[in-house]
């Protein structure tokens, strides 16, 4: 019989997060985040975090949200061009930065969830990514070490989810929350849908429910769009 | 002088068919625009997509597809969603057999910079320093000076470097530039340039051939 | 004594409600048959599944739906299919809780042999390397004596290792060990079994408490 | 427009083996195997490969058939525990057989087709496995370091593809084909099914087409059971 991971809402899920911790936050821009928690984690008014996301969202959403509040200690990213108080906070020291390739931000998550230390990747040689990291050649390639990432909590945001915690994102929303899932010591997972057990064709399963933890319907998703490219409807 | 879409027109004269092409942020979006139709090739974008179609009708953006540019987007028919894992698999892996990017430095060693000012500006590596460090043909899309008139091919940059000795071939609003040897090797004009022009706008070692044709468009 | 349903009943007080538990093959398949009723338990198999059920009913077997014994399988509602590379992600990223594997030896210091026999018997690892390096509980499930009548749990192993100091408890037909501390501690009888008769068929140091209560099966 | 993968069938798609060659196979045991493709390799009669595939299939099925004409010189797998002519040859010194444990096999193709060099995984240490293999605590534990794999050819079999290369496969049939897709230099799909572009949903491939070069039709498909375990129908 399935192990069930429901609960009843944001705040049972979001149960446990303390001053200190590191949280992980699917995501890329505002694609795909996990709206719902995020907006807990503010009202909870949590501090001195380490946030590992790719990005930071924008002023007043996502991410932004925790830079307003001064919630958030370090980020650990690899683009936040879109968010003028994290350039402001970050210029100015009060927060951490730690910005690092996409590619081995999505790798060192997943390595985290999948029991694997470290690997070789060539992303960052001979760049400031790379200063304190073993350089060892293959194939006569330099290549850096690095380390995989864990986290506290992971949150995650998916379009369909059962209880039994396996979950089924949309289109390039996908994006980080699979590695997170797989890499949060407790992983949050928000959907847009819950579905009865036995809805999700097991073969179209993105994560599978071991790896998560607590599983709820979100609700009032605003799913902003950053930049609405459109082409005339009369064209 | 080539204006940003003429850079993106010459560009994609560097696309062949059958190729995986992952165009960045800026002037490489535009690539997309001047494959000629009929020609296969597939846009990757590194958040999570293959076979990334134009934007959307007005009406029908969809908050949920979009590319590593944020904007909305299509998928094409046999487009394929997946992780960012997955993504940089495709990209580390050479799966992905074009990368065009822009850059506030090139220099004539192929090194390129392009995601941090000291002190004044950092936006983040994003996918740049995967895709710099992978792909077997990487070219440059960018203007050949900076607002300052100052060349963006140098000896060496002075910016903080996104990948070494990766960069084959710069396309700009003056010219079309190889890079080999440690220097940067004059292929074409854009129209109206001359040789001149474009060895006063190039910092760094400029090998000029006895013949240089003009770009054709 | 205990026969192998017997080994598989006791082996069933091991796991606990929310676990995930991987079982190898032979007398570990069997335990599947005693989890209570109602326990929220879910079997994974390596080869690719997760919510694994019992077998098909006859003339419903699937031949894309087995288990990592490659018997024909059926699978639970909230079940999941997965590849090779995100199987042994759940096993080696200790997702999987609860691994029981059967062995050739056992070592009191917790070093497990069960893959090969030097010039005689070869079929390879498959996964017990990983599962028994990975899982943070391993329970053993075996014979305490080999077909010739000597000890499976010995001093230290003279096979090839599966892995090192990584078993915690073992279960034979005779009792229930756990390894500590370099020695094996008795802790429960099997019905009709005397602590001489473990002793005598137990090689490496045996630990004997005052009293060891017989098995509640 | 999609980049087209299709051949003919599969005496196109295996054309360029060649004697020595290393090729990967996907499938576990019985299941998921590359049957047309196997069969074609056994007419061409290319010698002295290597085959890298987790399982070497039965006496007269699977891989089985390349072992009964001496067409493997050396098998990269993790259990080979179904084959009594494997094991004479193997015994005997005929065939050479690297044993490796069976998640790092899959974590080695991965990172094959992910440019990641090289990985550490605690699997094997302590063992025959780690001999001349770099070891190095993380967390206080021990881990060897494991190396990429890769192939001229790998030879996969799906359920469902189109002409782009994109696959689905179905239930524990998946296995290692989605690894050994990413890692061969040139990928033989053969597909139970070919659909036509776009039916796939692009949420629900498995294998992304960029990971094939060639795709095919198979037919005949055998798929035949190595232990077939029932319930009476009146349980």
């Amino acid at each position: 019989m399935a192990i069930s991971k429901l609960v009843s809402g944001v705040e049972t899920a979001c149960m446990g997060v303390e001053d200190g911790m590191t949280f992980m936050l699917g995501g890329f821009g505002l694609c795909g985040i996990p709206e719902n928690c995020i907006e807990e984690l503010v009202r909870l008014g949590v501090k001195d975090v380490t946030c590992i996301s790719n990005n930071a969202g924008v002023d007043n959403f996502g991410l932004g949200r925790l830079l307003q509040g001064h919630q958030i200690r370090k980020m650990i990213s690899s683009y936040v061009g879109e968010n003028d108080e994290f350039e402001r906070q970050m210029l100015s020291g009060e927060l951490e930065v730690d910005l690092i390739p996409q590619g081995s931000l999505a790798e060192r998550c997943r390595a985290g969830g999948a029991g694997i230390p470290a690997f070789y990747t060539p992303a960052g040689f001979g760049t400031e990514v790379a200063e304190g990291k073993e350089v060892r050649d293959f194939d006569g390639k330099p290549h850096i070490l690095e380390s995989a990432l864990t986290s506290d909590f992971a949150f995650v945001k998916a379009w369909r989810g059962d209880e039994a915690g396996n979950l089924v994102f949309k289109a390039t929303a996908r994006n980080f929350n699979p590695m997170m899932a797989m890499a949060g010591k407790i992983t949050v997972a928000e959907v847009e849908e819950l579905v009865p057990l036995g809805t999700l064709d097991p073969n179209e399963i993105h994560t599978p429910g071991i790896f998560v933890q607590r599983i709820f319907q979100g609700d009032s998703y605003e799913k902003r769009i950053e930049q609405r490219t459109v082409r005339p409807l009369n064209n | 002088m080539l204006d940003k879409n003429g850079i993106a027109t010459r560009i994609a004269q560097e696309v062949q068919d059958g190729q995986y092409v992952n165009l960045g942020i800026g002037i490489p979006t535009l690539v997309a625009n001047h494959i000629p139709n009929g020609m296969n090739v597939e846009f990757q974008s590194e958040n999570g997509i293959l076979g990334m179609g134009p934007f959307p009708f007005e009406g029908s953006e969809d908050a949920d597809l979009i590319n590593a540019g944020k904007q909305t987007i299509t998928a094409l028919p046999g487009a394929v969603y997946f992780d960012s894992a997955t993504s940089f698999a495709m990209i580390r892996g050479r799966h992905v057999q074009l990368t065009v990017l822009g850059a506030m430095e090139v220099s004539s060693t192929g090194d390129i910079a392009n995601w941090k000012i000291p002190g004044k500006m950092v936006k983040g590596m994003g996918g740049a320093m995967d895709l710099v460090a992978s792909a077997d043909n990487i070219v440059v899309a960018m203007m050949h000076t900076n607002r300052a008139g100052e060349s963006k091919l140098l000896p060496q940059c002075s910016l903080p470097l996104t990948g070494v000795a990766c960069v084959k071939r710069v396309v700009t609003n003056l010219a079309v530039i190889d890079i080999k040897d440690g220097a940067f090797h004059l292929v074409e004009r854009a129209p109206g340039v001359s040789v001149e022009d474009i060895k006063s706008a190039t910092a760094g070692k400029l090998i000029i051939p006895d013949s240089v044709p003009e770009m054709n468009l």
